[in-house]
């Protein structure tokens, strides 16, 4: 097991192939029951298909997803472990460097003070002064020295553990395809589609949180699902099947939920822990492929299949827009690597002398000019934008090579050595002059620095794309992100989608699908230019207000929650919009617990209602099902971020940067508004839910009678999240709202782009670089404003609790009025703002009314048409046919009455005997060799 | 070298006779089995020259081909006497005449053009190698090395094209399987009314 | 017997064995081959020809390459191919024979003259 | 070799070039004799074996009497007697056809010896590199001809059941040509040569090394290739062309005497030649799998180690040999036991287990053979060797356990239960007065 010591980044890989072998082995079972069927083999089928089997099936899956989360565990704590220690370590350094700032200032006063003594003694010319002086200046340099080096130990750290995490925590399980055939000899450059994966604190985390997640669903569906197990052999016999039979049995697709689900969850796993595009694009696909499956599961119901359909073209409509940003990044990139991506769009740490760059992490934009030397390519001021973007080389080179540099570089002077090939030898000499450093190596880029970007670029040199492309590459990306994760225009399917069964909904909200979007939006951060993240801001302010208004109205359970939802996911793209990357995906991992929280809950009251949903028929449930009552208090306290719930920690953190972020740019303040407005709507929509289901008097008695507490696989997981929804954001320090491990350690893995938009540069490594000035960085406005923040979000809950509570709790206001009073409003809301219609209306009808209208033109007017022609044609022809008959063919005839006799004569040659024909071929061998020998003789007479 | 002589004249003499056997045979299944003979002959003169691959794919497809062709005979000839098949005096002495004719351009042809000295025995054994025909076969264009072209004289070997046969080979498969399939087309048995009973 | 013919080889005209054996003995089969698809009637015979025909076509190849470096590999490849193209040869010229039969109940190529001038 | 023959002849007077011929032409005829000699005395072996496996199979002792014990002069009998039959040649043969086929039957299967390696140097007809470079597919191309003179002699016997026979045979024949040919090249892919010297020494060392454990893909392989070998020799269950219950005898119904005593050398002959190849391409050729001598020496061959003067008389070699006739043999027991075991099959069914179920496979395992060399060999190599070694040898030592410990495999004792004796009616009951 070595490979997993040196390697341990194989951990996540084990623990996301772990469902695939679930889905594989329940996959070949079903498969076999199937043949079984097909061929009539009665035992085999009621052996593999029978009701133990299928019970077995949903166990051990869920053994299997509690093994993927061990191992996922391990993982992260040894990557956390192993990172804090370096990041330790660079702190450290930069302590030495602060206290020995002043020694430093002596020393060189020092030195200054020495050789201007000894200058002074050169010029008395005084030669044995001079030496003793020259003696006393040794020490003081060699101690400024000393000093001097911490600065470049502080890079040396850094990019030490850079490679360190990417010999032991990234890496490449199978290289797919070679795209550039012509750098071959250089896997590094060529493009390839690989099967890689790559480690950091948000893919850890959001391993842990999936797989946790995901376990605890797959023990809840084993009792949810129980419906549909197949009939044990006491019910009959079970090889008797209605007309509507699935693939394994009738009723039994209790192994082909789990089978969806296992796959659902490998490929949210493969797509956290993917390192480039193709591998995200990939499991995109197959992450919307199992949502399709599972929302359209009860195949029996029409609705669901509909709500399949919709959510899979909705979401197929963002990938438009992600496949078109791919494309865009390919082909100026020439790569899909997340990595190598990052390193080519923003500036670099620091430069070949390890002295950080003032625009690190930032985009570089340039401009074409005209000067003196002709037309060169100049980087523009941090303030005004040219209209391109410098793509930086992939590894800047230092002064010093490393060893595998070395090792590239003495390869291609090799080849240069061989080769022969003029082109062959331009593009060599390129690559070593790009590559080494006695000829060029990187300097960090500044205003008006010229920077020579070749036509056909190899990844070791600079380049430049149109700032416009990188810009719809950002929205392309982020359409993806809108598709998936339900933002404003795409996020129709998201309330269909409760037709799935709720555990499916559960995955769906909490785990795996809409956090993918978020993952991704959060992930291709450095692509985002200013423009997009505004358009991210915006919509997800939008979704946000949307989700939160409608979640009002709604009347069934799953619909309210759902809506919720996408008020949620809007606020984290809202925060990563306005620079709040740490605060969004912080939020996206605590939502995720009590999203799945609420859903369990609500799967464990339908459960109770026997799927009667409609929470104007519930009421006072908490007398018959207390602990799921308690649970879904918790749940409910969490969401809408009451203090000391992990929402409170990130609710908090993300309105505190949109405030910064609006004190900054106060043309935008909106963008503050919009959540605190959203905090209030999800208040008042989660506790009516609340009080709806659980308080004052049961509005359906029969209902109420029936209902009763749930066994306690459904109650493990509702308690288990319960704790984790309080909990999973507290430090030592409860109180204090700032304080958080789990944001702390989501903080570390933010990229250093963000610190470059939105902060004041690179908090740990160089913390004295500032990209920008503390009084424009948002982040710094946000802490600093951020306590007005939480007391804003506070009292906007509170509102919305008290009117919750006044009209569904205390009924003091009757909530059958608000519709009569509101009239407009309501019926907006219960519309759904007419989105669905408007959709309706502008996509759906016109795409049909088109295909009538080309069927149409098809089949009447072309026709017509040539038929038309056609008459015209024939008219035509008569007109040439005397032509032809009078003068052409005269002479045709003429040609074709000569030929003929002539064939006449030589007919009696083809005697239709093969013998005959093989005959002449011989005798024309033999005349041409005759010919061939007429010709050596002739050469040899010369 | 005399040792190759005599293998050589053995397999030639073997050759040639059946090949004459199989123009003279009237009995199409013993024309057949002197084919055979024939191509085993040939087969030999491979191995003598060094092919050994050839001389097995020779042997290994040549006899299935061959033995189809038994088959067919049997099959297609059984019905009618192979008297009734015989040709002619005048067509065999037209086409003995022809065939002598032709021969002798050839041999004057061939005794015309000058004579090709052995070539060194250990190059082309290491070069024979079938693991070179299988390289060159996948395109790897490391299985022709320099050589002497003849017809220009040069100290050193002249660095040669390279020459690799992916292209043809595919070519060839993709041929064989038409010709697979066209066959069964071609052979297969068609319902005609006159032939049902 | 052995020493007899030992001296026979070591001196005297059949050896040493050039390129010219070879290319003799390949034109007589070709002739061979020619003849007998000139003198055959059956069908069947005719194809035998080809083959005949063929080989003579093979032994030059390999011939060549075995006593010119320059081909090599060229000679055996394209020996290879013609070993290929006989094999299809004979399927789809078997397969055409048979429909023949099919059609005139015989193989005799003479019946064949449907396309006569 | 060829060295010191040479410099005999010349002594004897001959003039350089005349000895390097006679030298040549000694060791080929030598060789051909040894190897001539080697298949009589098999097949006579052979024979014996058969008859009496057969008894054993079929609870009865076979011959005991001819030769004093085990009846090991049976054959010798038989033999003598079939030379001394009187041979027919029907009046509708084609006698030419008729007297040619056995002769090439068996000259096809002879030839394949040639390139069969017996040990460490020991072939017929060797290259530099010790065997023929591509003697696997020579060994194919000449079993494949036995059928040619199978198809005569069913042709030139001019008789109905012989002509079925030889179709038959000719139509098994073709098919299982081709799955045969693809599993033998799976263990030609993973050692990368054809040379079956090479291909044997790859597999020196302990008996995990040797082929039929390297893979799944050649484990695979070497049933397909074992049942395909069965059906090219036309034995049971597969012996369609001389089923005697639909064609008298099949191809060799008008036979007798010395031709078809060629025949069934070239039946017995092709089974030692098929387990041959079977052994060299699975089971590690001569290499004795359990190389002790390693112990003392550090991991030399056999051959090496026991060295006398000359390296290929070396007593190792002798050693190798034996066991490379063993493993044969212990292939040929189990072809044999086959054969009296299991029934005949139809021949629609011997089509359809070529075309439909060996040929499918057979491509499979060369598709998987490469793939496992590029990705997975590096990979699971090792343990894939060690667990499929570990498998079939305890399965193996299980079974024999077993059949040693059952009842059934002590022998059969010769006082048979005579039902009634003949010398006295039995007695009818009578009827009570």
């Amino acid at each position: 097991m070595t490979w997993l010591v040196d390697t341990p980044g194989l951990y996540f890989v084990l623990a996301m192939l772990m469902p695939l072998a679930t889905f594989l082995v329940v996959l070949v079972g079903s498969l076999i029951a199937a043949l079984a069927r097909r061929h009539n083999y009665e035992q085999v089928h009621a052996l593999v298909a029978s009701r133990e089997v299928a019970l077995l099936t949903g166990i051990g899956a869920t053994a299997v997803m509690a093994l993927a989360f061990v191992l996922s565990v391990v993982g992260f704590v040894q990557y956390e472990s192993e990172f804090r220690a370096n990041r330790q370590a660079i702190v450290e350094a930069h302590a030495a460097l602060a206290e020995s700032a002043p020694q430093r200032e002596k020393l060189e006063a020092l030195i200054e003070q020495l050789t201007d003594a000894r200058t002074q003694a050169q010029e008395e010319n005084n030669p044995a002064k001079v030496a003793e002086l020259t003696e006393r200046l040794k020490e003081p340099r060699l101690q400024l020295e000393e000093i001097l080096a911490h600065e470049q130990r502080i890079g040396h750290l850094e990019s030490f553990w850079q490679s360190a995490r990417a010999s032991r925590w990234t890496g490449t399980l199978l290289s797919v395809v070679q795209i550039h055939p012509t750098q071959r000899d250089n896997p590094t450059l060529g493009t390839t589609l690989r099967w890689g994966y790559t480690v950091d604190s948000l893919t850890g985390l959001m391993f842990v949180m999936i797989t946790f997640i995901g376990m605890l669903i797959h023990l809840y569906s084993i009792t949810y699902m129980r419906d549909e197990l197949p009939p044990s052999p006491s019910d009959g016999d079970s090889f008797e099947y209605p007309a509507s039979s699935s693939v394994t049995s009738p009723s039994g697709r209790f192994s082909r939920f789990f089978l969806y689900l296992s796959l659902f969850s490998f490929a949210m796993l493969h797509l956290v822990l993917a390192d480039n595009f193709f591998q995200v694009f990939v499991c995109w696909e197959l992450v919307g492929l199992c949502s399709y499956l599972l929302i359209g599961f009860y195949t029996e119901r029409p609705e669901a299949g509909l709500a399949a359909n919709k959510a899979f073209l909705v979401n197929r409509l963002g990938d438009i827009g992600l496949i078109l940003g791919m494309a865009i990044l390919w082909t100026y990139c020439g790569t899909l690597d997340f990595e190598r991506l990052y390193a080519q769009i923003r500036h670099p740490l620091a430069d070949a002398h390890q002295t950080p760059g003032k625009l690190a992490g930032a985009i570089v934009r340039a401009e074409q000019k005209s000067t003196a030397k002709g037309q060169q390519i100049v980087v523009s001021k941090p303030g005004e934008g040219g209209n391109l973007v410098v793509l930086f080389p992939e590894r800047p080179l230092g002064e010093t090579l490393t060893e595998p540099q070395a090792a590239e570089l003495k390869r291609f002077r090799q080849a240069l050595h061989r080769a022969t090939d003029p082109a062959e030898r331009a593009r060599l000499e390129r690559l070593i002059a790009a590559k080494d450093p006695s000829i060029d190596h990187f300097h960090n880029l500044g205003p008006n620095r010229v920077i020579r970007p070749r036509g056909d670029r190899v990844a070791e040199e600079f380049g430049v794309m149109p700032y416009g492309l990188l810009v719809l590459a950002g929205l392309g990306i982020f359409a993806g992100c809108v598709g998936k994760s339900a933002q404003f225009p795409l996020h129709v399917w998201l309330p269909d989608a409760m037709a799935g069964p709720t555990p499916v909904s559960a995955l769906i909200h909490a785990a795996t699908m809409v956090a993918a979007g978020v993952y991704l939006a959060a992930r291709c951060y450095f692509l985002f230019t200013p423009e997009v993240l505004l358009v991210i801001a915006y919509l997800g302010a939008i979704t946000l207000l949307l989700g939160a208004s409608l979640a009002i109205v709604a009347n069934d359970i799953k619909q309210v929650l759902a809506y919720s939802t996408v008020s949620q996911l809007g606020l984290m793209m809202l925060a990563i919009g306005v620079g709040g990357w740490t605060a969004g995906l912080f939020h996206l991992l605590t939502h995720a617990f009590f999203k799945a929280l609420l859903f369990l809950g609500a799967g464990a009251i339908l459960l109770a209602t026997h799927h009667q949903g409609n929470l104007q028929q519930m009421g006072g449930l908490r007398h018959r099902m207390p602990y799921t009552a308690l649970c879904m208090l918790v749940g409910v306290l969490a969401i809408t971020g009451v203090p000391f719930t992990s929402g409170w920690y990130s609710k908090d953190a993300i309105l505190s940067q949109a405030l910064g972020y609006v004190y900054v740019h106060r043309e935008h303040a909106f963008l503050f508004v919009a959540p605190a407005l959203g905090v209030c709507l999800t208040a008042f929509a989660l506790f009516r839910l609340w009080f709806l289901a659980f308080v004052g008097q049961p509005r359906n008695n029969d209902l109420y009678q029936e209902a009763q507490e749930s066994p306690w696989p459904v109650l493990l997981p509702l308690g288990v999240l319960a704790v984790m929804s309080v909990g999973v954001a507290w430090s030592q320090t409860p109180w204090d709202v700032h304080q958080s491990f789990l944001r702390d350690t989501l903080a570390q893995a933010q990229p250093l782009a963000v610190a470059a938009d939105f902060g004041t540069g690179h908090a740990v490594l160089f913390p004295e670089v500032a990209a920008k000035p503390a009084e424009r960085s948002e982040t710094a406005w946000g802490e600093q404003w951020s306590d007005a923040a939480g007391l804003l979000a506070f009292l906007a809950l509170l509102v919305g609790f008290l009117l919750a509570l006044a009209s569904y709790g205390t009924r003091a206001l009757d909530p059958q009025q608000a519709p009569a009073s509101f009239p407009a409003v309501h019926q907006l809301l219960v519309q759904r703002f007419y989105l669905d219609a408007l959709y309706d209306r502008l996509l759906v009808k016109p795409t049909l009314s088109l295909g009538r209208a080309l069927a149409w033109n098809d089949r009447v007017l072309l026709e017509r048409g040539s038929d038309q022609l056609a008459w015209g044609g024939v008219h035509l022809a008569w007109g040439v046919r005397r032509f032809d008959l009078h003068l052409v063919d005269g002479l045709v005839n003429g040609l074709g009455s000569l030929l003929f006799r002539i064939g006449q004569t030589l007919r009696t040659l083809q005697t239709g005997y093969v013998r005959t024909y093989i005959l002449y071929l011989v005798f024309g061998v033999a005349f041409l060799f005759a010919l061939l020998l007429l010709l050596i003789t002739q050469v040899k007479a010369r | 070298m005399t040792l190759v002589a005599v293998l050589f004249w053995i397999l030639a003499g073997f050759t040639a006779l059946s090949a004459l056997a199989v123009t003279f045979t009237t009995r199409i299944v013993r024309s057949a089995v002197w084919l055979l003979f024939t191509l085993a002959g040939t087969a030999g003169l491979f191995f003598l020259l060094g092919a050994e691959f050839l001389g097995a794919a020779q042997l290994l497809i040549y006899v299935g081909g061959t033995m189809v062709l038994v088959i067919f005979g049997v099959m297609l000839t059984a019905s009618h006497p192979a008297s009734s098949l015989q040709t002619n005096i005048a067509e065999w002495s037209l086409a003995l005449s022809v065939g002598v004719l032709l021969y002798a351009v050839l041999c004057v042809v061939l005794f015309s053009v000058p004579a090709v000295t052995d070539a060194p025995e250990e190059t082309s054994r290491s070069l024979l190698a079938s693991k070179y025909l299988g390289s060159a076969l996948l395109g790897n264009s490391s299985a022709t090395p320099a050589a002497w072209l003849t017809g220009f004289p040069s100290e050193k070997p002249l660095p040669r094209t390279r020459v690799h046969y992916l292209l043809p080979f595919e070519i060839v498969s993709i041929h064989l399987l038409v010709v697979l399939v066209g066959a069964a087309y071609l052979a297969r048995a068609k319902r005609r009314p006159e032939t049902k009973p | 017997m052995i020493p007899l013919l030992a001296e026979a080889t070591s001196s005297g005209w059949i050896t040493p064995i050039g390129l010219h054996h070879y290319l003799f003995l390949a034109a007589f089969l070709l002739v061979c081959g020619l003849v007998c698809m000139m003198a055959k009637r059956n069908a069947i015979g005719v194809l035998m020809g080809v083959e005949l025909v063929l080989n003579a076509a093979a032994i030059n190849f390999v011939a060549f390459a075995r006593y010119n470096r320059t081909f090599e590999l060229e000679g055996q490849i394209f020996a290879l191919f013609v070993i290929v193209m006989a094999a299809a040869e004979a399927a789809v010229a078997l397969a055409i024979v048979l429909s023949f039969y099919h059609q005139h109940h015989t193989v005799d190529v003479d019946n064949a003259r449907e396309l006569k001038g | 070799m060829n060295g010191e023959l040479q410099a005999f002849f010349e002594q004897n007077g001959y003039s350089p070039q005349a000895a390097a011929v006679a030298s040549g032409l000694a060791l080929a005829l030598l060789s051909a004799v040894m190897l001539l000699g080697l298949l009589f005395v098999n097949s006579i072996f052979f024979v014996w074996l058969e008859r009496k496996v057969a008894g054993r199979i079929q609870d009865r002792l076979g011959p005991t009497r001819v030769g004093g014990k085990f009846g090991w002069l049976q054959t010798i009998a038989d033999g003598i007697k079939l030379l001394f039959k009187e041979d027919l040649i029907p009046q509708k043969a084609d006698g030419l056809l008729f007297r040619l086929a056995p002769y090439l039957t068996f000259a096809g299967v002879y030839a394949a010896f040639i390139a069969l390696p017996f040990a460490q140097g020991w072939v017929a007809y060797g290259s530099a590199s010790g065997a023929l470079s591509i003697g696997v597919l020579f060994v194919l191309a000449m079993l494949s001809t036995e059928v040619f003179g199978i198809l005569l002699a069913g042709y030139g016997s001019g008789s109905k059941w012989a002509l079925f026979g030889g179709m038959r045979e000719a139509a098994q024949m073709v098919s299982y040509e081709v799955p045969l040919a693809l599993s033998v090249l799976v263990p030609v892919i993973a050692t990368g040569s054809m040379d079956l010297g090479h291909i044997a020494r790859e597999q020196q060392g302990w008996f995990w090394e040797w082929f039929l454990f390297r893979d799944p893909f050649t484990f695979l392989a070497f049933w397909v290739y074992f049942i395909c070998a069965i059906a090219s020799c036309k034995r049971a269950p597969f012996d369609l062309a001389e089923a005697e219950s639909e064609l008298v005898a099949g191809f060799h119904t008008e036979y007798s005497g010395i031709r078809w005593l060629f025949f069934f050398l070239a039946e017995y002959s092709a089974m030692f030649a098929v387990s041959g190849l079977a052994v060299i391409l699975f089971f590690g050729g001569w290499h004795l799998g359990l190389p002790f001598w390693t112990f003392f020496a550090t991991g030399p061959e056999l051959s090496q180690v026991l060295a006398w003067p000359h390296p290929v008389l070396s007593l190792g070699n002798v050693v190798n040999a034996l066991v490379f006739l063993l493993k044969c043999y212990l292939l040929v027991f189990v072809q044999m036991w086959i054969r009296w075991t299991l029934p005949r099959l139809r021949i629609d069914q011997v089509m359809m287990t070529c075309l439909k179920y060996l040929l499918p496979i057979a491509c499979f395992l060369l598709l998987g053979i490469s793939l496992w060399e590029v990705f997975l060999r590096s990979l699971v190599g090792p343990y894939c060797k060690a667990t499929l070694a570990t498998l079939v040898v305890g399965s193996l030592t299980i079974t024999l356990i077993q059949i040693w410990r059952s009842p059934a495999s002590q022998p059969p004792t010769l006082e048979v239960a005579v039902p009634w004796n003949p010398t006295r009616p039995p007695s009818i009951p009578q009827p009570k007065a």
